[in-house]
């Protein structure tokens, strides 16, 4: 059991977690009753995805993905008998090209792709919840099983007629 | 109902629990999308694409953000229809809710549910709380847009709380206050203007016979190095999301505390 | 190794989850998906997503929340599950 | 200039979007010109660009000039672009006649649509246009784009362009249908990114050419491992709720059926198709086709029994139908069957899925042709219902003509494209040995005889038109008929028929679904350049 834990639990377990959130999302949006609570669960669903991408670029011990300008002062240092040559910050920045070691930072990318991800995820969520309104306006209700039930009802209304 | 979302949900799950077990490890920065895909025999085949952003981001394009740089500029196809997307949530919204005139249409809300409110009393703290709070939110809001290449934000997370600056008027005050400082007609047109400004960078590099969005291009007109002008085009870019992103989140609340008939909020 | 820290944030997210979809007060729900939105927002900065964090701070549980909300003063408070 | 033509066909559309958002609104009479001359600069882009492909091979075009293997200026010396650093587009023979395809759709769609959004959108035309326009963005992007997450996002800007499209009609059903497929669309979409993302984690790239490069790698070692096999399949799942693939249709019909017919002429030709499109393009150009059928063999039988399936249900619940437009949505879903089902016959040295391929340009026009005809039947005669229909011969010859060439062509009858593209798909089942599918192919052409023969029997033989004032009252959703049907003074044929407006784009489809049919050989020689491994 415990080496099952370590094993598999531990390393894993932001994707566990994501695996969950996902069901939990999935089932809200098929069996909840409420239109709203269809749309939370939705919302759920999607944020677990943003949950397993972010969870893919984490790299341990690294740090945000903003790379500080390199002020090289030991090219400073080196350069000195350029007396004065280098009171530009351009001056210095001829030098070298800076060698950035990219395991110390976070890897950028799913960030960005998470980035479009939220905002369509709230505009999506917007246009749901304009839809839920006008329903609201024509039927009354936001239960599902109350507006198929009018729905239900106006059909064999109109096929009587 | 509850009998095909159960067998949904528990297909899906075990269908992602089977990707789990041969996931990398969590944090692991040797993994596939983290260096880059290898082989059993520990041959690297590839280099991950997220390797090259981070080393050839302070050169290419001066920006110290490489989220930044990635969303504007190496990815910058996919952001503008990212706001293409809220531009079109925001026409959607106005298309299915908005109602003109909207005498017809009675009132919704059943009378047991009135715990909203608790009266006038208490718009007065919020009133003044809010008149001393909005200048400081949009002035953070800007500084967000702006300060996007060097610390966390941009366009997109300035733009929101832009809006949400509008938002906290409209509720702390009332709609009409709000709409009087920021029309309707103003926020559509608004709206478009930011994305016409996205794309009108990449088409003015187009004119340079560089390809769309090839923000180096800009360099002459910027006076400024190549990569400097990309760090530049980036800017106005985000100034575009900027304006589209807070125009259609007042939109949207706008249309959805009204019901679509911009008169009365919350 | 997850730091002790994204456990926790990660049980109270499970948790948020559910009692968001299980209260019958949609106002509730939708606060508590504010803070579902909040929790998530936590999580990512602390795994190094600061950008992410931030929208999500914004756009999850500042402006969705309040869209959320607006729906349903506009609507129904009850729901029936 | 001819180098930036594959852009031009995406920015047209969307400035032209962008304009009509600015000034539509202060004055609604610039929609129409502002949509048409958008449309036709992409139709004239897409043109070069084909040219171009069928002169010299794909076109690739990388937006923001990163070029892999180019030298891109640093601030210390030239810095070379890694591979899949940008977003590519890519055009080659297999996306290139059906950019062609959602081009013209549109151009016809939007001059069947002048007065006629007008009337059903009301003081929002110019927010329809908006939409309409975008739509065509989010179409032409989907089917150029190379990047598999760039696909995602403009999956996204046609899913809620297309929301907001069915959602505007004033039908009450339709709002509920509208809430549906967001829920369906969204959980879609999120299956298609959860895939793109298992993808990039083994991969660690997101343009399709070099996920392909690196799964193929060594002999599928990295393609074998389970996280891409869930991506495969998660990929499919989603992109199966998008096309409204058969369990998963439900969707469909009552979303297309209740919106208003501009809108439904639009989506119903195109939304569907391109994500058949999607799928092809994700089976090619992701995971290469002996990943799919040599080494998950089994899955392409599995997938063609329910490509069967659909095929025979779409077919039975379309029977049961008594509303026109409801029975085509129900033959959709069975036309998605043989478009599935063909593309997963076999390797692609077989026909089917140069058939499918095919089948998705056929099936558009087809599709456009019938939806057009039902449009203009419950505008101008109100008749919604099969049986509305009678002494339709007699009242609108010429619409009638044109209904009569669509329901050929999807029955399957020579000239016409439908017959080839059955054709190809029959012969790659017969090369496949996929024998159920040739007879629910055979099946389904017999259902459609059955269908569209009851249809031209009530149309030639039935009653007198003054039946049609009965239904009147009872259909008031759609209640700008203008009934001029008076015995007394008898209107002449130009009265009694469809306007000009809408007679050009419906003589057009059929036109073009003949011309098709006649030159089959040569576009599918040239669609299997890019098939053919």
């Amino acid at each position: 059991m415990r080496e099952f834990l370590e094993q598999s639990i531990q390393p894993y377990f932001n994707y566990w977690v994501y695996v969950i959130l996902m069901m939990i999302g999935l089932w809200a949006t098929i069996a909840k009753n409420n239109l709203i609570k269809k749309l939370i669960g939705m919302s759920i669903f999607q944020t677990a995805i943003i949950l397993f991408y972010v969870s893919v670029g984490v790299k341990k011990d690294s740090k945000i993905p903003i790379i500080p300008h390199q002020v090289e002062e030991h090219h400073a240092a080196e350069d000195g008998n350029h007396a004065g040559g280098h009171g530009e910050h351009g001056a210095k920045r001829v030098t070298e090209k800076h060698v950035i070691e990219p395991d110390k930072f976070a890897n950028p990318l799913p960030h960005v792709l998470m980035l479009t991800a939220i905002v369509v995820g709230v505009s999506t969520l917007g246009v749901a919840l304009a839809v839920v309104q006008m329903l609201f306006k024509e039927f009354g209700t936001l239960e599902e099983d109350e507006i198929l039930a009018q729905i239900k009802t106006a059909d064999s209304a109109s096929l009587d007629v | 109902m509850k009998w095909i979302a159960l067998i949904a949900v528990t297909l899906t799950g075990s269908l992602l629990l089977v990707g789990v077990g041969d996931f990398p490890e969590w944090g692991d920065a040797h993994s596939a999308a983290n260096e880059g895909p290898k082989l059993e025999s520990g041959e690297q085949i590839a280099t991950a694409v997220s390797q090259s952003f981070l080393t050839d981001t302070d050169e290419l394009t001066q920006v110290p953000n490489v989220v930044t740089a990635v969303l504007a500029d190496y990815r910058g196809y996919d952001t503008m229809f990212e706001t293409v997307v809220i531009f079109a949530a925001g026409l959607a919204i106005f298309a299915i809710l908005r109602v003109f005139g909207g005498d017809e249409v009675k009132p919704m809300r059943a009378p047991e549910d009135d715990t909203f409110c608790e009266g006038d009393h208490s718009r007065i703290i919020i009133g003044t709380t809010c008149k001393l709070l909005i200048p400081i939110i949009q002035l953070f809001a800007l500084y967000v847009i702006a300060h996007g290449h060097h610390s966390p934000g941009g366009g997109f997370q300035g733009g929101v709380i832009m809006g949400a600056s509008f938002i906290l008027l409209a509720i702390a005050r009332d709609l009409k206050s709000a709409l009087d400082w920021f029309s309707e007609k103003t926020f559509m047109r608004l709206a478009s203007v930011g994305i016409l400004i996205y794309a009108g960078f990449g088409v003015l590099c187009q004119f340079f016979e560089r390809n769309f969005l090839d923000y180096g291009a800009l360099k002459t007109v910027m006076f400024s190095s190549e990569q400097m002008a990309r760090s530049y085009a980036m800017l106005g870019v985000e100034i575009g999301v900027a304006f589209t992103v807070t125009a259609i989140m007042f939109a949207i609340y706008a249309n959805l505390s009204s019901r679509g008939e911009l008169k009365q909020g919350l | 190794m997850i730091p002790i820290f994204d456990y926790i944030l990660l049980i109270f997210l499970i948790v948020a989850a559910v009692i968001s979809l299980k209260v019958k007060d949609l106002l509730s729900a939708s606060m508590v998906f504010g803070i579902y939105s909040f929790l998530i927002c936590l999580l990512w900065a602390e795994m190094g997503a600061v950008d992410v964090a931030f929208t999500e701070a914004a756009v999850g549980a500042g402006v969705s929340a309040v869209f959320l909300i607006a729906t349903v003063y506009n609507t129904k408070r009850r729901s029936s599950d | 200039m001819s180098d930036q033509l594959p852009i031009i066909i995406v920015l047209a559309p969307l400035f032209g979007a962008l304009i009509i958002g600015l000034v539509g609104s202060r004055d609604h009479r610039v929609c129409v010109p502002v949509v048409l001359v958008a449309l036709l600069t992409s139709l004239i882009a897409v043109i070069g660009t084909l040219t171009q492909v069928l002169e010299t091979g794909p076109v690739d075009y990388f937006v923001g000039g990163w070029e892999p293997g180019k030298m891109a200026p640093g601030v210390h010396g030239p810095v070379e672009i890694a591979k899949g650093f940008g977003i590519q587009l890519r055009v080659d023979t297999l996306n290139g006649f059906l950019l062609l395809a959602i081009a013209i759709v549109s151009i016809f769609v939007s001059i069947f649509s002048i007065r006629r959004a007008n009337q059903e959108a009301a003081s929002k035309t110019p927010q329809f246009y908006t939409l309409y326009l975008l739509l065509c963005v989010g179409l032409f992007g989907m089917t150029i784009t190379g990047d598999a997450f760039n696909l995602f996002v403009l999956v996204e800007v046609t899913s809620l362009t297309s929301y907001a499209l069915i959602a505007m009609g004033r039908n009450r059903r339709g709002t509920m249908a509208a809430f549906n497929y967001i829920l369906m669309g969204t959980v879609g979409a999120s299956f298609y990114l959860l895939g793109v993302g298992y993808l990039y984690l083994k991969t660690g790239s997101l343009n399709m050419e070099h996920i392909q490069e690196v799964l193929s790698a060594n002999d599928f070692e990295i393609g074998r491992s389970k996280p891409v096999m869930v991506a495969f399949v998660l990929i499919m799942v989603g992109i199966w709720i998008k096309m409204a693939f058969f369990p998963l249709y439900g969707w469909l019909p009552n979303a297309y059926s209740y919106c208003p017919s501009t809108s439904s002429c639009l989506l119903a030709p195109l939304m569907t198709k391109i994500s058949v499109y999607i799928m092809i393009r994700v089976m090619l150009s992701v995971f290469g086709w002996e990943w799919i059928f040599i080494e998950y063999a089994g899955w392409s039988d599995a997938v063609v029994i329910l490509a069967v399936i659909a095929i025979l249900a779409g077919s039975t619940l379309a029977l049961a139908q008594r509303e026109l437009k409801k029975m085509l949505c129900y033959l959709i879903v069975a036309e998605v069957g043989y478009m599935v089902g063909g593309a997963w016959l076999g390797d692609p040295e077989r026909w089917g899925m140069s058939g499918a391929v095919y089948h998705i340009l056929a099936d558009a026009f087809m599709t456009l042709c019938l939806f057009l005809c039902a449009g203009i039947f419950a505008k101008k005669a109100n008749a919604t219902r099969i049986e509305d229909l009678s002494g339709m011969f007699k009242k609108m010859p010429l619409t009638m003509t044109g209904f009569v060439v669509g329901a050929l062509a999807m029955i399957g009858i020579p000239p016409t494209c439908g017959f080839f593209s059955k054709f190809y798909l029959i012969r790659g089942g017969i090369e496949g040995g996929h024998w159920e599918f040739v007879i629910a192919l055979i099946i389904s052409s017999l259902v459609n005889v059955v269908l569209f023969f009851r249809i031209f029997e009530i149309a030639f033989f039935g009653a007198k038109p003054a039946e049609g004032h009965d239904h009147a009252h009872h259909h008031d959703e759609d209640d700008h008929s203008s009934n001029n049907q008076d015995p007394i003074d008898e209107p002449t044929l130009l009265e009694r028929e469809a306007p000009l407006r809408s007679l050009i784009p419906l003589f057009g489809t059929a036109a073009i679904i003949i011309l098709l049919g006649v030159y089959n050989g040569q576009i599918v020689e040239w669609i299997r350049l890019t098939i053919k491994p």
